[in-house]
């Protein structure tokens, strides 16, 4: 997030001008300045690291802007005379001004100049030097993030600034942020202990996991200090115990409806239709893909509301997917209804076929499916992280669940499809034109597949073997579930999830999952027929 | 009453389907030697009863003893057919890629383990019993083609065949002349009126003439539960059998 | 149809030999020498491999187009291994045999470089192998153009250490050879750099894994217990992006918890919004961004052969342009494309990498290389911050594993020997 | 002798196993003696790539045993085949001994820069060919009895069976996977130096390796006829065709299908046993879903039920891919896959449907006219061996 910070700063530089004048109003004439400008072209990044406290130090009003450059790397030093300028790149040259005076210089060849180096120890003292000057910025935002990187270098010397910004403070969020910031850098200072244990309770009062971080350090330390810290580490170690159990239920929630999109499609084909389909997988592949080039023409076209790129891409997946669907159903599947296996053979082929043609269209490796700002990041719920993508994911897997639903139950297309799935012959002598029941049902269950895609694009890598990895999950879990019953892939997919995640931790990621394959296998010993079989005499059928 | 000296014994016997009772408290008794001719009309839990006897449905509640002593519902079906209970099915089911003599070496009786079939010999004797029963099942001619290429009828004759081939106590024949000819009927009357001579016999059957052919007792089931039994005249006679069956 | 005529099965078979006989061209043509590409371009690694082949098309190429080798121009010969290991030495036993290549440049898992190898000890033949990969193999037919782990992992560590004042690490992977071996060696390094075992977490997922919420939050779990950590990340390939993806979306900075990975590189942020991920580290011999006159050539003509300005190039590409300038350089010495002349000759040879200096093929069949660590850009690209002052010599059996910190590797005569124990001063094995 | 073996093989049984015999004595032959240059010679590169096919076959024909023959149709016997292979892979990586590239006389290679202390009790014995030998059929049959007792016991069928099939190859894939299992990670196990002490890159043991192939595959064409023409090959397809009705009947079912599930299991192992040195490398790829899918389409190619069937289904198949990956490397999973197509379009009875086919035809039309049967090519009718799922509904 480096170059967002950036602009904003960049933008707001007038602002915080004239506000750190009042901070501390001071400039040093050019000759000073120099100097130590030149000196952040130094061999080795310690080097740097000195000049940018140098600078820092003499408060000047230029520094901000300086640093921010920097920052991001629009500083050059001209092999020539080593020369610090401020560069940006334009063709085969660089537009070059004077840092300290802002004066327009020649502009520079590139092969002339090489950039100033900046790794992230350089960003973080650069953040934390802003910081420090931008404490009382009059940008709430500005003064957020100031006090963020402060709490992350917990530098000592920013106490008195932070007492200073605390008392100026408005925001109560910003203000708690400032006195954990500066509960922290105490912490890390050599004051009395009163006052570090004051600090202690303090910090355990913010979020535990980051309090951890600052509390481990001292707990090995003697005297009330250590205590203190101690018994706080254990109160926050006992309270993230109970939020582990349930980050399992949650992220299993979230890997189960992941394998439920991938898996409710193949229900269809697979389950209702009884066509062991091999090319599922590709169907997902295809929504992944059709979501790319969604976003390629958006980018290309409107990059403004690149935000709904999902949103467009969804029907027009759920289209291209479904409309190779039916291409199938109409030029391979209709011919081997009765044949289950024939189908396997047939489908692998196709999906051989497909994913060979993905390959040579977009070429064999990875293409980019960005994610749209509302996907991105994450929340704190108490002391477990949702990412929003995996959010979003678990709505939506159970809302496309919800939607099939009401299609197979209420609308007559649903109907029809139970009927002819149900007695086919019955159903075609009442009329029912069974051919395209057939061509729909088995289009409905690979656009499905699809719109899974174009939400698996958001986690999962987009290449011609997308479909591959999930294959045989959802198989697992169709049959799991029970074959031809909805709700058995629901709770199917769901159980493996969570399973999955309460094995991760302590078999680990590998054992976990064979795990969850040796369950399956002798579930399915007791339930020769999966979560939710049907009784009765039809079964025998 | 009790279930010594009967072959068949069934007493308060409840199976249900996903809440729907199939078969609902029903009892019924078949004596050694005895035919018994079951009628009603569908879902009256006729074939569930047959599912019951030969364990393919275990029953919810109730007894079910063969022979007075063997309990049935503790066995699986291959015991059960070892025990000596035959059934023939509603649809003929005879393996249609074998020949009609190979179903009838299938139906055989005989040792059944799987070792002991895969060093098989066929002895004398066994060629001339089947042969014997291609005969009683005139399929003679037949017995090198497929069954697959048999007509229904001969399907049927073949399946009957293959109860005798197993040589069983107790035959469940269901509905034997579903889409015969009358000559067939008849013929199949006459066979089971044969078999009847040396076994006992259960037999389902919609069709009143082959039933009055058989000329034996009737048991009338109803959703899952004796309606009526007696005489055929006295069954069809009964007011209720004549609601719920003969539908008025 | 119990009288199916002899003639039917017969003729079948007949056909099978007869074409498949066929199916190779006759003997190679005498104004060419024929060289081998054997690259999966379909199945789980076509992801990864189809570049390289694309790569060596555009070298013979360029190669041709300065006339050749040796006055004869070169013809490649493509094969697709289908990324299925038994595959892979029936396809090197075909282009050698069948096709009587020169020499083969290819494969990219060590399953599939071990499934190739007899094939190539036993016929005697050239592999160019240009993929990092974990040492502890030197064969006298194969020149290792990738890293071996000394040559990624060991800097890599010490500048987190150094620059980053890393202090507790996570060493992630997928379980297989190469990451198990890396870790190993790292472990064993960090210990002897006085790393505690409770500041260093190992954790291993299973092959394309794409359910990384767990072991994330894990990773973050571990990072805060005051210490600065970092990541080291021997995950493969295909199981990246997913990890990065949930690195970013759990909102793990790099200034934070730092990941260095050394099997992500252009190819693999392809598929990524790199935005979330600037700071985060690689190390390899070789980036696009490389700062140097011939790596912009490089670049320039590639675009031009590949006729797509967007693609990108990467280490493993650099690994095949300096083998097989190599194998040319090697060939044109001996004069001959013969294996064991080229062999012979091609010890010693040095040649331009893409990063401006030069790398040399040391007698234990790896070579020399700068090792570069450079930290994600907002474009996909990566910014250098910091290269070895010199180069490093791969070095095939590592010093930090008990079993192997004895051997070195020398086919220079008259010793010719992978694995020369220099405590029992005998050579161990296999010698061919 | 001969009348007891005809009893039990026909025709077209006995040409197999003919044809295999002299394969298995003229390609080493032609190999060895014959010189480079004459018409006849079978390069090195053929033999060992037929020997690979006929490994194939082999397990083809075991699949074929329990699908084409009992239904069953298994996606995951690849597993036992790659069973036996690491059975054999063991014991070749212990013959290695000190000339590993440590020189550790007892550990393999990859054990000792992983640095493993001592060797894991399961590697015992693998340093004795008759050990490992044993382990190739008994590991596989082993593992195929406890799941069939579990699986055939608790009438598990069909496509829940095949999908139980494919968990368990999978779960050994990703066993096999993680290198603390002790059976050499991803790299599997290679590097082989000799079997039996002769040189495994030799010639002559190539040779000797192939003609055993070939043999052994008659081996399992003689066994498969022998059980598909006695009363229980019978018994196999009623219960292929009617399961429930043989159960009628007074079969225990579940007890034949272990029997030829257990066999079909350890046909597999001997294959993949065979398969080994002759690839000189076995690793967990082995255990993919994909190869055991594509077991099941070489027997479909080649035409399921029959005993020939899935011999020229594999070798087929395996030489497709052979020379499409050489011709045309860019595109030839297109020709395959259309391949697949094709055949469950057209051929649903595999190739020797198609043979089949015209011989029916004529067989039917004699049959009309003098009441007599129509051979039993019916007996390879396309029955799916699978209920329809939706029969669960």
């Amino acid at each position: 997030m480096q170059f967002i910070r950036l602009l904003s700063a960049l933008v707001l530089m007038l602002g915080i001008f004239h506000h750190t004048v009042e901070a501390h109003a001071q400039t040093v004439d050019e000759a000073t300045l120099r100097p130590l400008v030149q000196a952040l072209a130094g061999d080795n990044f310690d080097d740097t690291t000195k000049a940018i406290s140098d600078l820092v130090r003499t408060g000047d009003t230029r520094v901000s802007a300086l640093l921010n450059a920097l920052g991001a790397g629009d500083l050059y030093v001209s092999k020539a005379d080593k020369s610090v300028f401020l560069g940006k790149r334009e063709g085969t040259d660089y537009v070059a001004t004077d840092p300290v005076t802002g004066a327009k210089l020649a502009p520079v060849p590139r092969s002339a100049a090489e950039k100033i180096k900046v790794n992230n120890r350089l960003r973080r003292e650069i953040a934390a030097a802003i910081g420090g000057l931008t404490l009382m910025s009059e940008n709430a935002g500005e003064r957020r993030s100031a006090a963020e990187a402060i709490l992350k270098t917990r530098d000592p010397e920013s106490i008195p600034l932070l007492d200073q910004a605390i008392a100026a403070e408005k925001d109560p969020g910003i203000k708690a942020l400032m006195s954990q910031a500066k509960a922290a850098a105490i912490l890390n200072s050599d004051v009395p202990d009163a006052e570090k244990i004051a600090a202690i309770t303090e910090v355990s009062a913010g979020n535990g996991r980051d309090a951890l971080g600052l509390l481990t350090p001292l707990e090995g330390a003697e005297g009330p200090v250590g205590e203190a810290a101690r018994s706080a580490i254990s109160s926050i170690n006992s309270e993230l115990a109970v939020w582990n159990a349930v980050q399992n239920i949650v992220y299993g929630l979230s890997l189960g409806s992941v394998l439920l999109l991938a898996a409710i499609g193949l229900a269809i084909t697979f389950g209702v239709m009884g066509v062991i389909n091999m090319a599922h997988g590709e169907m997902v592949m295809i929504g992944a893909y059709t979501t790319f080039v969604v976003q390629q023409v958006i980018r290309a076209t409107a990059p403004g509301i690149f935000d709904y790129s999902l949103l467009i891409a969804l029907p027009a997946a759920f289209l291209v997917s479904g409309g190779v669907g039916v291409l199938i159903e109409r030029s391979v599947i209709r011919f081997l209804y009765g044949r289950p296996l024939e189908t396997l053979l047939a489908t692998w082929g196709i999906s051989l076929v497909l994913q060979q043609a993905i390959r040579s269209w977009f070429g064999a490796s990875n293409v980019q499916v960005g994610n749209p700002s509302w996907m991105a990041g994450s929340f704190e719920l108490g002391l477990l992280t949702l990412t929003w993508s995996r959010l979003w994911i678990i709505v939506f897997a159970l809302s496309v669940f919800a939607i099939l639903q009401l299609v197979l139950k209420k609308t007559m297309l649903g109907l029809r499809m139970r009927a002819v799935t149900q007695n086919r012959r019955m159903a075609s002598s009442m009329g029912i034109r069974t051919p395209w029941v057939d061509a729909l049902t088995f289009g409905l269950g690979s656009g499905i597949a699809g719109i899974a895609g174009v939400a698996l694009s958001q986690i999962d890598n987009v290449s011609p073997n997308l479909g591959q990895g999930y294959i045989i999950d959802s198989f697992m879990v169709v049959v799991f579930g029970g074959v031809g019953n909805l709700w058995g892939t629901l709770v199917g997919a769901m159980s493996l999830g969570i399973a999955n995640k309460f094995l991760e931790p302590f078999a680990g990621a590998v054992l976990g999952k064979i795990l969850v394959l040796v369950l399956i296998i002798l579930f399915i010993q007791k339930r020769p027929r999966g979560l939710f079989a049907l009784k009765g005499r039809a079964i025998e059928a | 009453m009790n279930a010594h000296d009967t072959l068949l014994y069934l007493d308060g016997v409840s199976v249900s389907f996903d809440g729907f009772r199939a078969i609902n408290n029903l009892s019924l008794v078949l004596q050694a030697g005895e035919m018994r001719a079951i009628i009603g009309p569908n879902g009256a839990g006729k074939t569930t009863m047959m599912d019951i006897i030969t364990g393919k449905t275990r029953p919810d509640a109730g007894d079910v003893y063969f022979n007075g002593e063997v309990d049935l519902t503790k066995h699986d079906e291959a015991e059960i057919a070892l025990l000596g209970i035959g059934r023939k099915f509603q649809k003929p089911t005879v393996f249609e890629s074998h020949t009609v003599e190979d179903n009838l070496v299938l139906a055989l009786s005989g040792p059944r383990s799987a070792f002991s079939t895969l060093f098989h010999r066929q002895s004398r004797d066994e060629i001339d019993r089947i042969h014997e029963i291609l005969y009683t099942i005139r399929l003679y001619d037949k017995r090198v083609w497929l069954a697959a290429n048999l007509s229904h009828g001969q399907k049927q004759w073949l399946e009957i065949g293959m109860l005798l081939a197993q040589d069983p106590k107790l035959l469940l024949v269901d509905e034997p002349v579903a889409g015969m000819t009358d000559a067939e009927t008849a013929e199949t009357a006459k066979l089971l009126r044969d078999i009847a001579k040396t076994r006992s016999v259960l037999v389902v059957e919609h069709d009143m003439h082959f039933v009055r052919e058989l000329g034996v007792k009737v048991t009338c089931l109803h959703e899952g539960s004796v309606l009526a039994e007696g005489s055929l005249d006295f069954v069809s006679n009964d007011q209720r059998v004549i609601e719920v069956y003969l539908g008025r | 149809m119990f009288n199916l005529p002899a003639r039917f099965i017969g003729t079948l078979a007949a056909a099978a030999m007869g074409a498949s006989l066929a199916m190779s061209p006759a003997s190679a043509a005498d104004d060419t020498i024929k060289v081998g590409i054997l690259h999966s371009l379909s199945g789980t690694m076509a992801i990864s491999e189809t570049t390289l082949k694309d790569t060596m098309l555009f070298l013979i190429d360029e190669q041709n187009k300065k006339g050749g080798v040796l006055g004869k121009k070169l013809e490649a010969v493509v094969v697709d291994p289908a990324s299925d290991w038994p595959l892979f030495a029936e396809k090197a036993r075909q282009l050698i045999e069948q096709d009587k290549v020169a020499a083969v440049f290819g494969c990219w898992t060590s399953s599939s470089r071990k499934s190739v190898l007899p094939v190539f000890e036993e016929l005697n033949s050239l592999l160019f192998y240009p993929v990092q990969y974990e040492g502890e193999e030197s064969s006298r037919n194969v020149f290792y153009t990738g890293a071996a782990p000394n040559q990624q992992a060991i800097p890599a560590v010490d500048y987190l250490a150094k620059e980053e004042g890393v202090e507790r690490w996570v060493l992630a992977g997928t379980d297989y050879v190469y990451p198990q071996t890396t870790n190993k060696i790292l472990k064993a390094y960090l210990n002897a750099k006085g790393v505690k075992d409770e500041d260093i977490m190992i954790n291993y997922t299973p092959f394309g894994h794409s359910d990384w919420q767990t072991i994330v939050s894990d990773i973050k779990k571990f990072g805060s217990a005051g210490k600065k950590t970092a990541v080291v990340s021997t995950i493969n390939g295909d199981a990246n992006v997913p990890f990065y993806k949930e690195l970013a979306n759990q909102g793990i900075k790099a200034e934070d918890i730092p990941v260095v990975a050394f099997s992500v590189g252009e190819e693999e942020l392809a598929g990524l919004d790199t935005k979330p991920l600037v700071g985060h580290l690689a190390a390899w011999n070789y980036f696009q961004s490389v700062d140097a006159d011939v790596n912009a050539d490089f670049i320039k003509e590639w675009h031009a052969y590949i006729k797509n300005d967007k693609r990108v190039t990467n280490d493993p590409m650099e690994a095949t342009y300096i083998g097989f300038n190599m194998w040319v350089k090697a060939v044109e010495a001996a004069g001959t494309t013969d294996s064991g002349a080229v062999i012979d000759s091609i010890v010693g040879v040095s040649v331009p990498n893409l990063s401006g200096g030069s790398s040399t093929m040391m007698p234990n069949h790896h070579i020399t290389k700068p090792v570069l660590i450079g930290e994600v850009q907002d474009d996909g690209q990566f910014d250098i911050v910091y290269q070895t002052p010199g180069l490093v010599v791969g070095d095939e059996w590592s010093d930090y594993l008990p079993g192997s910190k004895d051997l070195i590797s020398d086919w220079r005569k008259p010793m010719a020997c992978g694995n020369f124990n220099i405590a029992s001063g005998k050579c161990g094995g296999v010698t061919n | 002798m001969t009348q007891w073996f005809f009893l039990h093989v026909d025709r077209r049984g006995s040409i197999v196993i003919a044809l295999l015999v002299a394969i298995a004595v003229l390609v080493p032959l032609s190999n060895l003696l014959l010189p480079v240059t004459s018409p006849l010679h079978v390069p090195t590169y053929l033999v060992s790539l037929i020997g690979k096919y006929l490994t194939y076959a082999m397990l083809a024909v075991a699949l074929d045993l329990v699908w084409g023959f009992c239904g069953i149709l298994s996606l995951g016997h690849g597993a036992f085949f790659a069973l036996g292979g690491y059975a054999m892979g063991m014991y070749l990586m212990r013959q290695i001994g000190p000339r590993g590239v440590y020189a550790d006389p007892v550990l393999p290679d990859f054990m000792v820069f992983l640095n493993w202390k001592e060797l894991p009790w399961f590697w015992y014995g693998f340093d004795s060919f008759w050990f490992a030998a044993l382990m190739v059929v008994l590991v596989p049959g082993v593992l195929a009895f406890g799941f069939g007792w579990l699986a055939f016991r608790s009438r598990v069928t069909g496509v829940y069976l095949s999908i139980i099939t494919q968990a368990l190859t999978y779960a050994l894939l990703l066993a096999f996977f993680r290198n603390d299992m002790g059976f050499g990670g991803n790299n599997g196990l290679t590097d082989f130096k000799d079997i039996l002490g002769f040189n495994i890159q030799a010639g002559s043991t190539r040779s000797v390796l192939f003609a055993a192939t070939a043999l052994f595959l008659a081996l399992a064409v003689f066994v498969t006829s022998f059980i598909v023409r006695s009363k229980l090959g019978k018994v196999l397809v009623g219960v292929r065709d009617a399961e429930s009705r043989m159960r009628f009947l007074g079969y225990r079912v579940d007890r034949y299908k272990l029997l030829v599930w257990t066999i079909s299991a350890m046909m597999a192992g001997i294959a993949g046993a065979l398969y080994v040195p002759q690839v000189g490398i076995i690793n967990p790829s082995e255990f993919e879903p994909a190869n055991s899918i594509e077991a099941v389409i070489w027997v479909a190619v080649g035409g399921r039920g029959t005993i020939i069937g899935p011999i020229i289904g594999a070798v087929l198949v395996n030489f497709g891919k052979t020379y499409f990956t050489a011709a045309f490397p860019e595109i030839w999973l297109f020709a395959l896959g259309a391949l697949f197509i094709v055949v469950t379009l057209f051929l649903p009875k595999g190739i020797l449907g198609l043979y089949g086919m015209w011989k029916g035809k004529r067989a039917d039309r004699a049959a009309r006219k003098k009441d007599v049967a129509p051979p039993p090519v019916a007996a390879v009718s396309g029955r799916s061996p699978i209920p329809e799922p939706q029969a669960a509904e």
